[in-house]
């Protein structure tokens, strides 16, 4: 039964893992393409994580795999919005365009 | 594995060789970032690879129970990272003061040292 | 299938999917065209590798792997910090960085 | 870098990854981590400062001029690696203390080697800063 | 008084690095802390009022999950289907929080919850500059933010 | 005069002293040796050995050197330089010294090399003229040139012998004649003694030694230094001589240099030039003599040897003085100075005649001698007697301009307001005639005391030295005489006409000076030219270079030398180890082509984790971390940097095929050595130890760590030095602010 | 236990931090030359034990070899070792005229100390890995030291500088790993018998090949040696001086402790190869030196073409060239460090080191001029000075072994090194300065602690001279045990 637990938060981790990653492909423009990396990415490995946490079921284990999650909350959007400044620098004239709506 | 990584040296090697046979500096530069790699990977298979099984003493057991990886050949590799580091960072500073003081990163046009005598 | 079956299915299913995802990161990384596009790929490849951390923990059960995965999770996003921020003071003349 | 999320993450950053720097370096000697990985970990703090709010704020936050921590760095390990005289051994004999042992319990290990480490913790973290500041401040 | 807080919080955060909350590892964590605090001593603004907001942080934390993983789907599933992007637009929201730390937590969570992505703060730190995936109607998607995340996060830093 | 002047004349004069007490206890036939052991594991001892040949020129260094220095004391009075030149001259002659009376070739050679270096000095002596320094650089070569040759012979003599000592080797009749490598040892013997003793070829350094300082000219010049040459070829006369190599090899350059000289004598007008050339003559003839073994040569030889050094250095200081009252030493200038300075013409005189042979003067004797020799040589009698007739007769004439005319011809105005030289530097000239005079009348006395040990020393006692006798009755060389005085006085009264000719006939043929200067200018043009290429000052090129050695080097090796090729079955490569293959590859190749320095950053930031990955699949996890830690740095620090840096120049559509060529070589190579080593097992002894040792000896569990933080901490310490001297340059680098670059 | 052995490695790593963290303040310099003072006494004493004992070891943290990291002295790493610390005491005095303020405060003192420990530490560890480690040490402490002035020719040349040796390090670590792969062991004893069990003989010796490369960059061989002339001329005088008596001088003690004891399975083809690089290397360093008019340029040219005498004397194997190669190694650091710092006085006094531009030191400077006599006509081979008997020992033992060729070579060779040396002698102390400059030593900063040093040296010449013979013994002992390693390496591994 575990097991199956794990099973399912790998598969679905691999699943926003390789979703976010084809986003980043996929999607028009770096802006759009960082949603996909920062949710879904984010997301992915976590879950991948969280499935290792129980899959060794250790206190010392559970506790770094959390810490580790909330350090790739913590990082993830910050990355995201230092690539957003430097790619609204890069769109000026559509943030022109907004300040003017 | 031992053989795929041994191609892949092969290639860093490669790479990185005609990356330094560039004149332009920073090229050298990322030319020798391979060129460690490859050092640092040939260290590593040199000593053999095992998979899945860090060089680790399990609690309560006074060594590994079953085979684990070679772990020397990691400790130097750790070494040799950390030196390769120094020696980068003071190659790309000094790229970078080439740059302030001599105005290019072309090797080429670097001749105070060496001046070209009037013929 | 018994669950031990299903979950190294899963294991395998999971860590091939994190390896495409590192791949087609790669695409885009080699794409670009702009110079946030690659930040970006090579951020998504930072969290990949994180996940595939996470999957070969489970494979191996070898709990040392969290350690590079949580390494990662922390310093990761430093070097998306400093190309962010060289993409962003990048002179208007640099446009070779651009194709 | 006049990014205040930046700014804020990279405080947040400084705290959490000294006592996580720390961490890697005291385990190290029984899993992954040590001296250089826990040093590094740290610069790496500072260095998100440095970018996020400047040098000027990053040097005042350290306290201590990055050269001379490395300097003092390299100190204490040649000294942990010359303590073992005091007990006529050879240079870098591991020299060991355990605090509370007992027979089921090994006690908190106290060691050369340990100090030998932190060494090599503060050459990192000082060397690392000194370089990255130094180029900061040069761009 | 709050340092002693967020001391005490390392403190934790140190023996459950340790997987053991044993007295001593806390009271290493504490020291370690304190060290650490004391070398980051310059920067920290701190949190506030530490124990009244254990409640609302595990309200926020459950909403948040939620969120990302609503989002997340919603990313997936534009992933892989044909969808039409036709308005993502980079809006402005007036930002009411203004510490340090309720900035990172409201920025943060936006960008991980779904269509939209904090790119900057102003340096007034008066507007948040958000990217919106599908702003048909940006006003309604400023709303929900405000009422949402930024509610949330205020109400956790109330005094 | 000055205590720095005065000095050496006592120094010369005891050791004079001293030499000639010993000369009753060799002139008995009995030899002194004394030795020193110095470097006994080569061989090399200080051993002086004193018999006939040395004492002869122990006293001839020493006495004259006595008499030279008395006269510099007074010709370089109140020179700024005097103490240096005392300190030069002093070393010169006790190297002088210790060459001659060294047993041990290798003792012998140091002095030789001792003698180089002063007489270098000495002839730079006035060092402010381009002219002195080149004169100085040319015997410096020249003689150095031989120096190295005799090196080598002194070395395969020793080898062959077994030991340096000339004594016992001399003992050993045949020992060097009859070995493989008797021809390399003469050749290289010889070279030594001609570049010393100036024989043709290598003749031209000696003239322009003349910039020296007169008193230099006439020791180093005249008296001793150049007599080295011959001292070594008599020295090892015994076991060297003897054969048609030997013979020849001295009769010819001997000859040669002996007439040649004696004509380029005639053709100079520089008095001291003119003197310069006599003396190639005489070494000529001294050269030429030793080829030989007969006692009659040998004799001649001897007394020649002393004669000439007598007249010689006589009349080289009587130049000097002439050069320093009158001012200038051109033949074509000085008339009838005999009334102002009567001393210096009465010694000049004397030792003219005594260098003319006429009697009753010991030149003549020499000159009989020489001609009695000259019949008596194995060779070609006929030749060497007449090219003694042509020298001797020169000779005559020579004396003639040098001695003659400047004090009584009448045909020009003597200079007026002239006064004679001052006492000290007349002893020398009176006291070297006179012995002149004194030994032609009372030859027995320079016979036994002189002539035949140093005649026993160099053929032994076998045949007794001849008699030196001023009346050897009606012979042969007696017409040859007559012969030479009528032909001398014909040149005499033609001189004029004569130098006319032969200074345009000279003008015509090539110089060997010019040569030189060729040489010189050869050698740098030719360096310069070479290090251009090499040393191209272009880091391309060098790096060209450096990976072509490599290459070459592994390549080679890898083809002459390894066996076995490396088999290529993919034995469990898992489809992840061919996605971080791929990655790598493409991570590289996006490095390769891309111009955008920031996609090249982030291909290397791939290639670096896809390695940690290698890392994390193959149980690696601290080396991962350190890796992706490092990686992240290295990509800061770059991403800092390149804010100041231009972008990448776009790669020129330059063929690189060298390049690609090489790089992808060195690729292979590798490839292929890495595939050899990989194909067994590896010895895991040192790791067994490790992971059995680590927790219960070290009390660590992460065996990496204890490797680096116990077992290896010394590596670990290094590591940590380089990091922090790393910092400690780039800090340097960074904060040398650029106006401090002016330096 | 191992004092003897560890203290001449770790005061000059104390000095250096304490040198360092006292940076900014003007003792640092007196800090710094204490430290090479009791750095000396420490390899005397370390000397006199080894000249008893034979072979010393350490076994770093009490890890048996192969296990642990040994260091290990030998007769050859004593007296380099010793050299090392004479150098280094009369540089650290000289230092005192020539390093200013500013290249104190950033850290000169301390990156000289660090040198001199990267090169003890080359010269006495018993371990291939740590030998890489040794070198790092040495070759960033040079590289900060090289660019210390940050003048535009310093960063010039050590661009070039860097460039190549990183390549050679590089080299170096691939070389270890793969004989590592072979053996599976680091410890110079232990690689000794290990590599007699390696089947493929023929792929140990590509192995060494790339060693001799790698050593071969580091010791300035043909075609190998273009980073030294490029930046041996641009830095500060006691760094170059430094420089060219001990850097080149690891990689040759590199070479021939790797190829006496690990490498010496085919000597036939590595030791051929070694001969004609030997040749190559003296004729075209000499050739170069020929080429040039600059004081240091001349210099550096020669450290080339003498390299070239020791890796003959590697080459040709026999114990008399061995000999000379060692006795030549002793010789040429104390001579060529010697000439380096006289170019510096030369310079202050004469204002400049392109030796047709300056002059008349010899006229108004003649102490100078005999304490560059003396150096000078030594390399130039003049007995009785030391350069003669290296030279000799060299020449004889190629004469022994039937090498006419090469023999000629050494002594031509030999011949055009007096030519640079005069030209040099005519040009800056005969010929009057062309500006009419008097340069007298009265008007010299800090005059002595620039003469004494010199003078020291210059004096350890003539001693040796004069007084070879000991030096000789020294020489043929450090020679059987380097043909017969069988006491280096029990002494090692422990009686097994
Ligand atoms: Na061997
Ligand atoms: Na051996």
């Amino acid at each position: 039964m575990i097991n199956v637990i794990i099973g399912i938060f790998l598969l679905l981790g691999g699943f926003f893992a390789l979703v976010a990653a084809i986003g980043v492909l996929r999607l028009p423009d770096v802006l759009t393409r960082m949603h996909a990396s920062t949710k879904a990415g984010v997301l992915g490995s976590s879950l991948i994580l969280i499935g290792g946490a129980i899959y060794l079921a250790e206190t010392e284990i559970t506790a770094r795999v959390i810490a580790t999650i909330i350090f790739l909350m913590l990082t993830a959007p910050i990355g995201a919005h230092m690539i957003g400044r430097a790619s609204v620098r890069d769109l000026k004239y559509k943030h022109n365009k907004i300040r003017n709506d | 594995m031992e053989q795929l990584l041994s191609i892949l040296i092969g290639i860093l090697v490669a790479s990185a060789v005609y990356l330094m046979l560039s004149r332009n500096l920073l090229r050298f530069l990322f030319g020798l970032i391979l060129l460690s790699n490859a050092a640092n990977m040939t260290i590593f298979v040199a000593g053999r690879l095992t998979p899945g099984a860090p060089p680790l003493v399990p609690d309560g057991l006074d060594e590994p129970a079953h085979v684990v990886a070679n772990a020397l050949p990691q400790a130097l590799v750790l070494t040799a990272i950390v030196i390769g580091f120094g020696l980068f960072a003071f190659a790309l500073i000094l790229a970078f003061r080439a740059y302030q003081s001599l105005g290019t990163l072309n090797t080429d046009e670097m001749r105070v040292a060496e001046p070209k005598e009037p013929q | 299938m018994t669950s031990a079956a299903f979950l190294d299915l899963a294991i395998y299913a999971s860590f091939v999917m994190v390896m495409l995802s590192l791949a087609i990161a790669f695409i885009r990384l080699a794409k670009g065209p702009t110079l946030a596009d690659r930040v970006v790929a090579l951020d998504m490849m930072t969290v990949s590798i994180i996940a595939v951390c996470g999957v070969v923990l489970v494979g191996t059960g070898e709990p040392a792997l969290l350690d590079v995965a949580l390494v990662l999770a922390l310093v990761g996003f430093l070097a998306t910090v400093a190309l962010a921020r060289f993409a962003e003071r990048r002179d208007a003349r640099e446009n070779g960085e651009h194709q | 870098m006049n990014s205040v999320i930046l700014r804020a993450g990279a405080r947040l950053q400084v705290v959490l990854l000294l006592v996580f720097s720390a961490y890697m370096m005291l385990r190290g000697h029984n899993a992954p981590g040590g001296g250089f990985i826990g040093g590094l970990i740290a610069a790496t703090g500072f260095v998100v400062y440095a970018i996020a709010s400047g040098t000027a704020d990053a040097r005042k936050a350290l306290r201590f001029d990055p050269n001379d921590i490395a300097g003092a760095g390299l100190g204490i390990a040649l000294i942990a690696g010359l303590m073992a005289v005091f007990w006529g051994d050879a240079l870098f004999t591991g020299q060991w203390l355990f605090i509370g042992a007992t027979e089921t319990e090994k006690g908190l290990p106290l060691s050369t080697v340990l100090i030998f480490d932190i060494g090599v913790y503060l050459v990192v973290l000082g060397s690392v800063l000194s370089i990255t500041f130094a180029l900061e401040e040069a761009v | 008084m709050n340092l002693f807080l967020l001391n005490l919080l390392l403190a934790v955060i140190w023996a459950s690095l340790w997987g053991s909350l044993t007295l001593f590892q806390l009271v290493a964590g504490f020291v370690v802390g304190f060290v650490t605090l004391w070398i980051a001593q310059p920067l920290l603004g701190g949190p506030n009022g530490y124990y009244l907001r254990a409640y609302r942080i595990v309200r926020l934390a459950l909403y948040f999950i939620y969120d990302l993983c609503v989002s997340s789907i919603r990313v997936a599933y534009d992933v892989l289907t044909p969808t039409d992007y036709s308005n993502p637009k980079i809006l402005e929201m007036p930002l009411d929080v203004q510490s340090d730390i309720e900035i990172l937590l409201v920025t943060n969570l936006i960008s991980l919850t779904p269509g939209t992505l904090s790119l900057d703060v102003t340096p007034d730190r008066k507007t948040l500059i958000v990217h919106a995936m599908f702003a048909d109607d940006p006003d309604a998607v400023i709303a929900s933010l405000k009422n949402g995340m930024e509610r949330m996060v205020k109400e956790v830093f109330e005094a | 005069m000055t205590p720095a002047g005065l000095l050496p004349v006592v120094i010369a004069g005891s050791l004079f002293v001293w030499f000639a007490q010993m000369v009753p206890v060799i002139a008995s036939g009995d030899t002194l040796r004394f030795v020193w052991e110095w470097v006994p594991s080569l061989g090399v001892n200080v051993s002086f050995y004193i018999d006939g040949l040395s004492l002869t020129f122990a006293l001839l260094i020493t006495g004259i050197g006595a008499l030279v220095m008395l006269y510099s004391a007074r010709y370089l009075a109140g020179h700024i330089h005097q103490a240096r030149f005392s300190l030069f001259l002093t070393s010169f002659m006790l190297a002088m010294i210790g060459l001659v009376i060294s047993d041990n070739l290798l003792a012998l050679f140091v002095f030789w090399e001792l003698t180089t270096i002063t007489s270098y000095l000495l002839i730079g002596f006035s060092h402010d003229t381009a002219k002195a320094r080149r004169s100085a650089l040319q015997a410096l070569m020249m003689t150095g040139i031989g120096g190295l040759a005799l090196l080598a012979g002194v070395i395969l003599i020793g080898t062959t012998a077994g030991t340096f000592e000339m004594s016992e080797i001399n003992a050993m009749p045949g020992v060097l004649t009859e070995s493989v490598m008797y021809l390399p040892i003469v050749l290289l013997v010889l070279a030594g003694a001609f570049t010393k003793s100036a024989q043709m070829p290598f003749h031209f350094w000696l003239p322009n030694a003349m910039a020296a300082p007169t008193p230099v000219s006439a020791y180093l010049h005249s008296a001793t230094m150049v007599k080295a040459g011959v001292y070594l070829m008599a020295r090892t006369h015994p076991s060297l001589s003897g054969t048609d190599l030997w013979l020849w090899a001295l009769t010819i350059a001997g000859a040669v240099t002996m007439v040649f000289a004696s004509v380029m004598a005639l053709r100079q007008t520089d008095l001291k030039m003119a003197l310069a050339y006599t003396t190639l003559m005489a070494l000529g003839a001294l050269t030429l003599l030793l080829g030989n073994n007969s006692s009659y040569t040998i004799t001649a030889a001897a007394t020649f040897l002393i004669v000439h050094s007598l007249y010689k250095a006589a009349l080289f200081l009587v130049v000097g003085i002439l050069d320093a009252q009158t001012g200038t030493r051109e033949a074509g200038k000085l008339f009838g100075m005999a009334r102002a300075m009567p001393v210096t013409a009465a010694a000049a005189g004397v030792a003219a005649l005594s260098m003319a042979g006429f009697p009753p003067f010991l030149g003549f004797i020499a000159k009989e001698l020489s001609y009695a020799g000259a019949i008596a040589v194995d060779s070609e009698p006929f030749f060497v007697a007449g090219a003694f007739l042509i020298a001797s007769a020169l000779m005559v004439a020579i004396a003639g301009i040098v001695a003659f005319r400047p004090f009584w011809s009448k045909s020009g105005a003597p200079i007026a307001g002239v006064k004679e030289a001052p006492w000290p530097m007349l002893v020398g000239p009176v006291v070297l005639a006179t012995l002149g005079a004194f030994f032609g009348i009372f030859p027995q006395t320079l016979a036994t005391m002189l002539v035949n040990p140093t005649v026993a020393s160099i053929i032994g006692d076998a045949e007794p030295a001849k008699e030196l006798k001023l009346w050897a009755g009606v012979n042969l060389p007696l017409f040859l005489s007559i012969a030479t005085f009528a032909l001398g006085f014909a040149i005499y009264a033609a001189t004029n006409k004569l130098r006319a000719a032969l200074i345009n006939l000279t003008e015509r043929s090539p110089k060997f000076d010019n040569g030189w200067d060729n040489l010189m200018a050869g050698i740098a043009s030719g360096s310069k030219a070479l290090t251009r290429v090499i040393q191209t000052g272009v880091l391309y090129h060098y790096m060209v270079a450096t990976f072509g050695t490599a290459l070459a080097a592994l390549a080679v090796t890898l083809f002459l030398r390894s066996t076995g090729t490396p088999a290529l079955d993919f034995p469990q490569v898992e489809l992840w180890d061919w996605l971080v293959f791929l990655l790598v590859l493409s991570g590289s190749i996006l490095v390769l082509v891309t111009n955008s320095r920031i996609t090249a950053l982030a291909g290397l930031g791939v290639v670096g984790i896809s390695l940690a990955m290698v890392f994390i699949f193959y149980s690696a996890p601290d080396v991962a971390i350190t890796q992706l830690l490092v990686e992240t740095l290295v990509v800061v620090l770059f991403a800092a940097a390149a804010l100041k840096l231009p972008s990448l120049s776009v790669e020129p559509l330059r063929k690189r095929w060298l390049d690609a060529f090489i790089a992808s070589g060195l690729g292979v190579v590798t490839t292929i050595i890495l595939l050899k080593v990989t194909a067994g097992p590896v010895d895991r002894e040192l790791t067994t130890f490790f992971e059995t040792a680590s927790y219960p000896q070290a009390f660590g569990q992460n065996i990496v760590n204890v490797i680096l933080v116990d077992f290896r901490a010394l590596d670990t310490f290094g590591e940590i030095a380089v990091v922090l001297i790393a910092a400690i340059g780039i800090f340097a680098m960074l904060k040398s602010k650029p106006e401090e670059e002016k330096r | 236990m191992s004092w003897y052995l560890t203290l001449p490695l770790a005061i000059p790593f104390v000095t250096a931090v304490v040198a360092y963290l006292l940076r900014s303040n003007p003792v640092g310099a007196w800090v710094s030359i204490i430290g090479s003072g009791l750095g000396l006494l420490a390899s005397i004493a370390l000397m006199v034990v080894v000249l008893d004992a034979g072979v010393v070891v350490g076994q770093m943290g009490n890890w048996p070899a192969p296990f642990g990291i040994t260091l290990v002295a030998d007769l050859l790493s004593a007296v380099m070792v010793l050299i090392t610390a004479i150098t280094g005491f009369a540089v650290a005095i000289y230092a005192l005229g020539d390093i200013t303020e500013r290249q104190a405060k950033l850290g000169y003192h301390a990156l000289f100390q660090l040198l001199l420990a990267g090169v003890t530490g080359a010269f006495m560890t018993g371990d291939l890995f740590n030998l890489y480690v040794w070198f790092e040490v040495m070759l960033i402490a040079s590289f900060g030291l090289l660019i210390l002035n940050g003048g535009k020719e310093q960063i010039d040349g050590g661009v070039k500088y860097v460039a190549l040796n990183l390549i050679s390090t590089i080299l170096f670590l691939t070389g270890i790993g793969l004989l590592y792969g072979m053996t599976g062991t680091l410890n110079f004893a232990d690689l000794a018998l290990k590599v007699e069990d390696i089947e493929n003989q023929g792929l140990l010796t590509v192995v060494a090949m790339m060693f001799m490369v790698a050593f071969g960059v580091k010791a300035a061989v043909f075609p190998l040696f273009f980073w030294l002339p490029a930046a041996y001329h641009t830095p500060s005088f006691s760094v170059s001086a430094v420089f060219a008596g001990l850097l080149t001088k690891v990689g040759v003690y590199a070479l021939i402790r790797m190829f006496t004891l690990v490498f010496d399975h085919d000597i036939g083809f590595t030791h051929t190869v070694l001969l004609w690089v030997a040749c190559l290397t003296m004729v075209i360093g000499v050739l170069g030196a020929a080429a040039q008019s600059d004081f240091r340029k001349i210099l550096s040219f020669h450290i080339i073409s003498q390299i070239g005498y020791m890796v003959l004397g590697l080459a040709l194997m026999t114990p008399l060239a061995l000999a000379g190669a060692v006795f030549y190694l002793v010789h040429h650091i104390i001579v060529k460090a010697n000439l380096f710092l006289i170019a510096g006085i030369a310079k202050r006094l004469t204002g400049g080191t392109e030796v047709y531009r300056i002059g008349g030191l010899y006229k108004s400077a003649p102490f100078l001029a005999i304490l560059f006599l003396i150096p000078a006509f030594s390399l130039a081979g003049f007995p009785p000075l030391s350069g003669f008997w290296a030279k000799y020992i060299i020449v004889k033992a190629s004469l022994d072994v039937e090498m006419w060729f090469v023999a000629f070579i050494a002594l031509a060779v030999g011949l055009m090194t007096i030519y640079s040396m005069t030209k040099i002698w005519a040009e800056a102390f005969w010929k009057p300065h062309p500006d009419g400059l008097d340069p007298k030593l009265q008007n010299l900063e800090h005059k002595w602690a620039q003469l004494l040093p010199v003078a020291g040296l210059a004096a350890l010449t003539i001693f040796i001279g004069l007084n070879p013979e000991p030096f000789v013994q020294f020489a043929e002992r450090t020679t059987v045990q380097l043909l017969d390693p069988t006491a280096y390496i029990t002494t090692v591994l422990g009686e097994m």
